[in-house]
């Protein structure tokens, strides 16, 4: 009986051919991610997932921090719905949660005020000549690897599961607030009671901490990341949600939005230098994962191809635990197999 | 030790579970009528000190009632204790006698 | 085939007092109710607002009351439809069998809101998150708790929210919060109470009284906000998140134990019925032909309707509303 | 038309502004789970409260104040609003009008658009993405801790091992955005208004860093991205 809300809502996931879209914050700080996420649409789940050299931003980070006008925003959108359009795709995946967010915003707006989709027709057509349809499945890629959950247990090499003790592993599931919170009908599960991490969390063997502040954004508050004077806010609203969860001991966090997964990484990185607190009992920090490396990691893919050494919060202590293999010595090796000068040693946070 | 350029901000949150009820409790010892305020704002709207400066004899009360002493007695000293308050309270408070506890209480340790 | 003046559907307040009034006239009455037994939802409360009478008491006053030879009570009996030929009503149960009456009125009443549907507050899910009628068996006694240190009551659950898509207010769970605070206080006197509201509806007799004894007597506090989200501590409690409205900022509550006053929401019968004949409201209840001047009455003739089928009501208010019905169905049939 | 008409019709002319507020009954239920409530002195039921009792006086003085500047912009007062409003979404609106009538200058959040219309403004015209690693400058961002610095610094040479094509002209991440696609965005930017709203908040900081007998540039810039009088959450 116990979180039987957590699967409550299942939203329509197209089942192939997508036309992906990368993620400003997720391209910059997680490549590895969306690496990994096409390998496994084509090489784990032989589907067909197009990624187009000529995408660019959704404007949504901008959109959002106040410099953008609705109608610049749904122009930029309407260019990379003309993209998919030109190369015969319907089924739209935005790699970033709040272009999802903003996306579904839109659409739905044009849905009930037809004359704004006419608007952004002609506004698109004067700028580019373009032309475009409305995506018939928007879905984010976490969406995606939610409805292949159990297809791609079927390739995993490990399980969210204690080596040791048999246990499985404690995680926390971060939901980007643009996810479910505007349309609780757009995300598996809904806004109260996502399922859509914890989907994957329990079937690949692990166990999810429901602790107090579960819901809370991460803190990114866009304007309040972006402009250093009101970066406390940011630091501010990590720090509570980390100490929420600190006394669960989670093993881990992992978020499905790019700019969630690096703000709790970041923060903690911040609050150990600040004010010398870490969450984890160790001085380590929670290690914060993409989906995208936690599912990578069970299907056995190189830690260091994901990315995860460009992670402030050190993950070998999550490897041992589940029993990943990997290499030390090539973690700060570069593509052409060069050893780097490692990074700089915080002063208060173990690495 | 870096300079980031920032820091933690402090919580604005009344959090009940501080438990800081204390003066609270005594006050409603002195002055009983004080349990039956409804937070209507009768007070407020009609305060002479509020003409002139930024006191508000409501949320006084409701800081107190809170816990939340901190910023209380420079506000308190606004209070001229004209009285206008207890003629229009529809719960009879003896708002008059609930401000001089109040600063009683606030000077005890 | 079975022939009555007037069939009743629903054994509650409403119907018992009316089957009562008609039975006094000398009609003959058929009761039924779809559960085993007569009382509907007074039997989920244990004492009543504003002088804690008891439930059971009234209860027996009303069911002494049509213990006589013109009324028959069918209970177990769960009516799925309703007709009209020829100007007389029948109405088919679930097993096929249909009864005969020259009028019918409707008496279906309430349901209490399913809180489950409040996912944000976490009822099904954190045990310590209970409904109003829940508490009503702590109070009575039939289910006993650990001394809470603290409790907190949040009003309006299923009430005045677009998101379950009841933008009504139920009016009774108000004065009902400060009913069972203060039973709750005489039960736990050390247990600190808090209640968050959005408006205190004391709209009845001694109604503003009680909720005033509730602080003067009983020290409970009352915070106007309403509270967003609960969540679960790690000891087991849970954490509410609210805004102290009047003083402008977040407030946060560590409860044992938190109370929420579920609304009146139409019952499934009442929607089924209205539905099917037409004469329900866009929130279920069942529309009267005017609420001033025939408020007994529906667009359909010989078919009545009473309490809280209609809309929330309090029980004094439903008997005296069923009285009324059974005077203007008294009255119908004089004409005939 | 007069200043008090004027705000009051660019409220309503955006859509947005219906959508995000009706007969907000001051429950609070938005300011008890807003992330800005609890370390700003933010209170978006009583912005809603100011808004929907129409005193444009009142609601000009919110335009020119910091408050509106203080929303994260997460949603989640929309998820439990019992109206199904959306104060974020206002939030919005009255940040739009507040830079089309030059307020945002008033306040010291406000100026900040300046620094946000430089950066990810710029960026989105010129590499195609509000955000790239090139941008995120380690002494802009001291919070991205040591490994950010060793990322930026082999990038070249560490970021194909994840699989980006960092600089290069084809489809992954970190690629460069080619020509013809970053004309057509700029094309979007010049007919659909986004040219103007830069114009807007560059004209006005202009007007503003000359009180501080400065020119809208790097130092203006600077300023508006460190100052803060630390006053935001008393």
């Amino acid at each position: 009986m116990h979180k039987r809300y957590w699967n409550n809502y299942q939203k329509e996931i197209a089942e192939d051919h997508y036309f992906y879209a990368r993620s400003c914050i997720r391209q910059t700080f997680f490549s590895g991610s969306e690496t990994a996420f096409l390998k496994m649409m084509t090489d784990e789940l032989g589907k067909d997932i197009f990624d187009d050299s000529r995408q660019h931003t959704c404007t949504g980070i901008g959109y959002h921090s106040d410099i953008i006008p609705l109608e610049t925003i749904s122009t930029v959108i309407a260019r990379l719905f003309s993209l998919m359009t030109e190369m015969g795709y319907e089924n739209f995946v935005p790699s970033c949660i709040t272009s999802f967010g903003i996306l579904t915003e839109i659409t739905e707006l044009w849905h009930h005020r037809p004359d704004l989709l006419e608007k952004t027709r002609e506004l698109l057509y004067k700028a580019t000549k373009r032309e475009f349809n409305v995506p018939k499945n928007i879905a984010h890629p976490c969406d995606i690897i939610y409805k292949f959950r159990e297809d791609l247990k079927k390739n995993m090499k490990y399980q969210l599961v204690n080596k040791d003790t048999g246990e499985p592993l404690k995680i926390v599931e971060h939901i980007g607030c643009h996810y479910a919170k505007a349309f609780p009908d757009r995300g598996v599960g809904g806004a109260e009671f996502p399922h859509v991490l914890v989907g994957m969390i329990e079937s690949w063997g692990g166990s999810v901490i429901d602790y107090p502040e579960r819901r809370h954004c991460c803190g990114f508050g866009f304007r309040n990341y972006l402009v250093q004077a009101n970066r406390g806010y940011s630091l501010s609203n990590s720090n509570k949600k980390l100490e929420s969860m600190a006394p669960y001991e989670p093993d881990f966090i992992v978020a499905n939005c790019p700019g969630c997964t690096m703000f709790l990484d970041r923060w903690q990185y911040t609050v150990a230098e600040m004010e010398g607190i870490t969450y984890d009992k160790h001085g380590h920090g929670i290690p914060v994962l993409t989906y995208e490396e936690m599912a990578g990691l069970l299907l056995g893919y190189n830690p260091w191809e994901l990315g995860l050494q460009i992670h402030q919060i050190q993950c070998e202590p999550l490897l041992d635990k589940i029993g990943i293999a990997y290499s030390p010595e090539d973690k700060y090796k570069d593509a052409y197999g060069k050893q780097l000068f490692p990074p700089q040693k915080p002063n208060n946070l173990i690495v | 030790m870096i300079s980031f350029g920032f820091s933690l901000n402090t919580s604005r949150t009344i959090d009940i579970d501080a438990d800081n009820f204390d003066k609270c409790h005594s006050l409603i010892n002195h002055v009983p009528s004080y349990k039956r305020c409804i937070g209507c704002g009768g007070c407020a709207a009609t305060c002479s000190a509020q003409q002139h400066s930024q006191f508000n004899i409501l949320k006084c009360n409701l800081l107190f009632r809170r816990g939340e002493y901190d910023t209380l007695s420079n506000e308190l000293d606004k209070c001229m204790l004209c009285g206008k308050c207890l003629l229009v309270c529809p719960r009879n408070v003896n708002t008059r006698a609930m401000i001089i506890s109040m600063r009683n209480l606030l000077k005890t340790k | 085939m079975n022939t009555f003046d007037s069939i009743i559907i629903g054994a509650g307040p409403a119907g018992l007092k009316a089957a009562d009034t008609l039975a006094n006239f000398n009609r003959k009455v058929l009761l039924i109710d779809t559960d085993a037994k007569i009382g509907g939802k007074l039997n989920l409360w244990d004492r009543l607002f504003p002088d804690f009478s008891s439930s059971q008491e009234l209860l027996n006053q009303l069911s002494k009351n049509i213990n006589n030879e013109n009324v028959t009570l069918k209970l177990n009996t769960n009516i799925i439809s309703i007709k009209n030929n020829d100007n007389h009503w029948m109405a088919t149960d679930s097993n096929g069998n249909t009864f005969y009456a020259t009028t019918m009125i409707i008496a279906t009443g309430f349901d209490v809101f399913d809180a489950h549907r409040k996912e944000e507050y976490g009822y099904g899910i954190y045990k310590n998150v209970i409904t109003s009628v829940d508490l009503e068996k702590i109070l009575s006694g039939e289910v006993s708790i650990e001394t809470p240190s603290k409790v907190a009551f949040i009003q309006c659950v299923g009430s005045r929210d677009e998101k379950v898509g009841n933008n009504f207010c139920s009016k009774n769970c108000c004065i009902c919060a400060v009913k069972q605070t203060i039973e709750l206080k005489e039960k736990f006197p050390l247990t600190d109470i808090y209640c968050f509201y959005m408006d205190l509806r004391m709209f009845g007799q001694s109604y503003e009284e009680l909720y005033r004894r509730s602080q003067q007597d009983y020290g409970v506090n009352f915070v106007r906000g309403r509270v967003s989200e609960i969540s679960p501590t790690m000891d087991n409690k849970v954490v509410l998140k609210a805004e102290d409205t009047l003083l402008s900022r977040p407030l946060k509550l560590t409860a044992d134990l938190v109370v929420l006053m579920v609304g009146m929401e139409a019952s499934k019968g009442t929607k089924i019925l209205g539905n099917q004949l037409n004469i329900n409201n866009t929130d279920g209840f069942v529309k009267s032909t005017d609420r001033y001047l025939s408020d007994s009455e529906t667009t359909l003739k010989g078919l009545f309707v009473t309490g809280t089928s209609k809309r929330q009501m309090s029980i004094p208010e439903t008997m005296n509303d069923a009285v009324n019905a059974a005077v203007i169905v008294n009255n119908f049939l004089n004409t005939l | 038309m007069d200043k008090k008409n004027l705000i009051l019709k660019k409220l309503d002319e955006d859509v947005r502004f219906h959508e995000a507020l009706s007969a907000c009954m001051n429950c609070g239920i938005c300011t008890a789970i807003c992330p800005a409530a609890e370390f700003y002195k933010y209170d978006p039921r009583a912005i809603c409260n100011i808004v929907q009792m129409g005193n444009v006086d009142e609601i000009e003085d919110l335009l020119k104040s910091d408050t509106i500047w203080y929303c994260g912009q997460c949603m989640s007062c929309k998820t439990r609003c019992p109206r199904g409003n959306t104060p974020g979404m206002l939030i919005t609106v009255l940040r739009k009008v507040s830079q089309e009538l030059g307020y945002f200058t008033e306040s010291e959040k406000g100026r900040q658009q300046f620094a946000i219309e430089q950066i990810v403004g710029k960026n989105i015209v010129n590499f195609g993405y509000c955000v790239h690693p090139d941008i995120v400058e380690p002494f802009m961002h001291p919070e991205q801790g040591p490994v950010w610095k060793w990322f930026r610094k082999n990038i070249e040479s560490v970021a194909p091992r994840f699989g980006a094509v960092y600089h290069q002209e084809k489809a992954g991440a970190l690629r460069k955005v080619d020509d013809n696609s970053i004309d057509e965005i700029r094309r979007i930017f010049e007919v659909s208004g986004g040219n103007e709203l830069f114009d807007t908040i560059e004209k006005f900081s202009e007007q503003k860093a000359s009180e501080y007998h400065q020119n809208a540039d790097h130092d203006y810039l600077m300023k508006v991205y460190t100052d803060n009088s630390g006053e935001h959450s008393k």
